[in-house]
């Protein structure tokens, strides 16, 4: 783990952190760090606004006290342009044009986030995610779940983002993508990346360097 | 659900609102009264205008110059809608009941969205008092 | 963003009584106005009684194009600056301009069923001010079934304010086409300054009468934001007194 | 520049993703074609006067078709849930709404292209001066699809919005739809002249107008 040192901001960072669904506040009062080379776990009951959370870091969702702050800039202030550079994300939809292959999407995802990718480098995240290569030119609307979530993972793997937000990430994964998800996390925090994940998947949470709970609009430390 | 976000409506309609849906009710009365008032004015002229002497029949309808000066040989036409083909009165007089109608439709929902939000208001501020103390 | 922004929580809610007035000031002169038209204005030479349509359904008109203008520049100034009280405005606008449409387009048949011997024909600005009324409303139904509420206001500014260029551009066409429908005012058309007195006090009645609806619409929107806000309040109290 | 090179690269990927899933085009071709048809038997009782039809039914059909497409523009992004991405991605909101309005715009000619012979041939008309008619299809074309794309992408996130699609696109569009309509038919009965260039420059106005206003209000309105 390498400490933040003083002088350098997080990566991201929510600081009194208040998002009201309607009339209703789903998370209030919250502080969250994200640092590098850290793996975070989030994790709290259905409904206490996990994933609203990470709409929220993400910048999907604009806060209504508090700030979010990006290396120490705050969200609204970031060109929207940059956003996608810095951090990316995975959620219960993959990300993905069903009607392109994955090589396609990986190419086109990285374009958008201003990496030209070359052949190697595609298929290099590619066979990281463990998607074999017979899939790799065929449509995605034809793959399995789990293919899809993998390619969604490659997605996030050739953003280049420093940091990570995923959601669920194991669903639909079989247990050989499980540890390549496992490993992949393992990577992602070696190379210094923040990583957050919201699961309950045991295996991840062994995994974890910190474990967080979302309960009544604020984290807390600890196990569920 | 806690007793602090208790359903809205929940609590009886207080008695400022019941004065505020009076104002609308009266408010909303006196554009269909008005109607039918005019109405009947306006429906004079129409049996008068049949009688073939013009100016005459201008003037139940209360302005004998104004029909005069507006009709220069009045007589003539005046005489030409004796034989209305198509009731212009109840044209008239549906035109204007129905944009009374709309009028008073427009006045009696907001009057009663007001009375309706500010009681909520009031039980709302209630609420906050109520909780604001407990938390002391 | 304005959008929940801490309201003070006690500030008492002040009667309108200015409110009221105008609704009165505006209703004495409607009152005058049908008074006026009733007993002073002769009838039309050719038309008859039903002219008397006129001075309440142009009123109306006028309106109609004020405050549908004014909705979509409030849109516009909304979505440049986003400011609760300008959205507020332009949805009070929007809604006391629906009314108003309707006014016209019920009034304007009934007068043609008499003078163009039919309810509704495809004459231009007939049709202009249908086309804009639908658009209204469309946009009206719209906020309500937006995703979430700030989204919803957003998306129903922008329709607002689109509608305006259409609707000039419209009533640019139709001038062109070419319609039957009389140029009163424009023409020099209103004969006596009875007809002339009449059509004013219609005019400054409904206006200040609309207007007034504006304020009123306006004020209860203003009231809902805060009760918004206390709702919030509470939902937050209530969060807090929770995980203590 | 980059907004330019974003454009195309999103406009790519919209044509490869229509090329790929030929439904959407082939549906729309088909619906058009069925509104001529529909129209031949409401409208046409003897030959002689079929040609004051024309005008409208092109013009009619036109619309509706576009109304037909309009409603899957979004459809990619949504089901694999890359609009966050797309417009976080690319640099503001513009080059999303810009090739969405091209793809729209290759669509629409797609159908002109069939539906125009198409009427002639049905109403049994000639066209003598076809200038004029192209002139304003082609302007019509382009007012059609950006205010269109506008109302679609707006209307993304809102519930019923097969209904309010044509509720708030047929009002706004009826300036275009009024003069492409006098334009034929002034072709048709062979005049030209002041009127039709009057005709002509109110349509060109109203393009004017919209693609300046457009990619600004739909940026103003999907800000977060």
């Amino acid at each position: 783990m390498t400490p933040t040192s003083p002088q350098e901001p997080a990566p991201l960072e929510a600081r009194g952190v208040a998002w009201a669904a309607g009339e209703r506040f789903v998370l209030l009062d919250l502080d969250v760090t994200l640092r590098p080379g850290e793996l975070l776990l989030l994790s709290g009951h259905n409904g206490a606004g996990k994933t609203s959370l990470l709409d929220v870091l993400r910048g999907e969702r604009p806060v209504d006290r508090g700030a979010v702050l990006l290396q120490g800039v705050p969200l609204p202030e970031v060109a929207v342009h940059e956003l996608p550079r810095h951090v990316a994300s995975l959620h219960h939809r993959p990300g993905l044009y069903f009607d392109l292959t994955g090589r396609e999407n990986l190419t086109l995802m990285a374009a958008l986030c201003g990496h030209t990718l070359s052949v190697a480098e595609v298929e290099a995240a590619l066979t990281r995610v463990g998607l074999e290569p017979a899939a790799w030119d065929r449509r995605v609307r034809h793959y399995s779940r789990g293919m899809k979530q993998r390619t969604g993972l490659a997605r996030v793997l050739v953003s280049g983002a420093r940091v990570w937000l995923l959601d669920e990430p194991s669903t639909g994964l079989d247990p050989a993508g499980r540890a390549t998800l496992a490993q992949v996390l393992r990577d992602a925090r070696d190379e210094g990346r923040a990583v957050m994940v919201v699961t309950h998947d045991p295996e991840l949470i062994a995994l974890a360097d910190r474990h967080l709970v979302l309960r009544g609009g604020q984290v807390h430390e600890g196990a569920l | 659900m806690s007793p602090l976000l208790s359903p809205r409506g929940s609590t009886p309609v207080r008695k400022p609102a019941l004065r505020r849906l009076a104002v609308g009710v009266a408010l909303s009365l006196v554009l269909p009264l008005s109607a039918v008032a005019a109405s009947t004015s306006f429906a004079a002229p129409q049996p008068a205008a049949a009688k073939a002497d013009a100016p005459a029949a201008a003037a139940t309808a209360g302005a004998p110059d104004a029909a005069a000066k507006a009709a220069p040989g009045g007589a003539e036409a005046l005489a030409k809608y004796k034989e209305e083909p198509v009731p212009g009165g109840a044209l008239l007089l549906a035109a204007y009941m129905v944009m009374w109608a709309l009028a008073a439709a427009l006045v009696a929902r907001v009057v009663m969205r007001q009375s309706r939000t500010e009681a909520e208001l009031k039980e709302l501020a209630e609420r906050v008092d109520v909780a604001t103390e407990t938390q002391a | 963003m304005t959008a929940h922004s801490p309201a003070p929580l006690q500030v008492p809610v002040k009667q309108p009584w200015l409110l009221l007035a105008g609704i009165a000031l505006g209703l004495a002169l409607i009152e005058a106005a049908l008074w006026w038209i009733a007993t002073k204005t002769p009838p039309d030479i050719i038309l008859g009684v039903v002219q008397k349509v006129f001075y309440f359904h142009v009123a109306s008109a006028f309106v109609m194009l004020l405050t549908l203008t004014a909705a979509a520049g409030t849109s516009l100034y909304d979505l440049i600056r986003p400011d609760d009280r300008a959205d507020a405005l332009a949805r009070s606008c929007l809604e006391v301009g629906v009314v108003f449409a309707l006014c016209v387009l019920t009034s304007g048949p009934l007068w043609a069923r008499k003078s163009w011997g039919m309810y509704w024909t495809w004459e231009p600005r007939l049709t202009l001010t249908l086309l804009v009324t639908l658009l209204a409303v469309a946009v009206i139904a719209l906020r309500g079934l937006a995703e979430d509420p700030q989204s919803g206001r957003r998306v129903g500014a922008a329709m607002a304010v689109m509608g305006a260029p259409a609707s000039f551009l419209i009533h640019v066409a139709v001038k062109w086409w070419g319609g039957a429908h009389p140029q009163v005012l424009q023409g020099g058309g209103i004969r006596s300054s009875e007809m002339r007195v009449a059509f004013w006090l219609a005019v400054a009645g409904l206006i200040t009468f609309a207007a007034c609806m504006v304020v009123a619409r306006f004020r209860d929107l203003r009231l809902q934001d805060r009760a918004r806000s206390l709702r919030l309040n509470l939902s937050a109290l209530e969060l807090r007194r929770g995980r203590a | 520049m980059t907004t330019l090179r974003l454009t195309w690269l999103l406009l790519q990927k919209d044509l490869r993703i229509a090329a790929r899933s030929r439904e959407v085009l082939g549906f729309t071709l088909l619906f058009s074609v069925l509104c001529v048809l529909i129209f031949a038997f409401g409208f046409l009782q003897s030959g002689s006067a079929a040609v004051r039809y024309v005008p409208g039914v092109l013009w009619v059909t036109l619309l509706f078709a576009s109304s037909m497409s309009l409603l899957r523009l979004f459809a990619a992004e949504e089901e694999g849930g890359t609009l966050p991405l797309v417009s976080a991605t690319t640099a503001g909101t513009v080059p999303l709404f810009l090739s969405k309005a091209g793809v729209q715009l290759v669509f629409t000619t797609l159908v002109t292209a069939l539906v125009l012979p198409m009427v002639l041939l049905f109403f049994d008309a000639r066209l003598d001066a076809p200038g004029p008619v192209i002139a304003s299809l082609l302007l019509g074309l382009v007012g059609q699809s950006v205010v269109g794309t506008l109302c679609a992408a707006l209307l993304v996130h809102v519930r019923l919005r097969e209904v309010l699609l044509p509720l708030v696109l047929y009002p706004t569009v009826a300036p275009l739809v009024i003069a492409g309509v006098k334009v034929t038919s002034m072709a048709l009965q062979g005049q030209s002249g002041q009127g039709t260039t009057d005709w002509l420059t109110l349509m060109l106005v109203f393009d004017l107008v919209f693609v300046a206003a457009s990619p600004w209000l739909h940026g103003r309105a999907m800000q977060r």
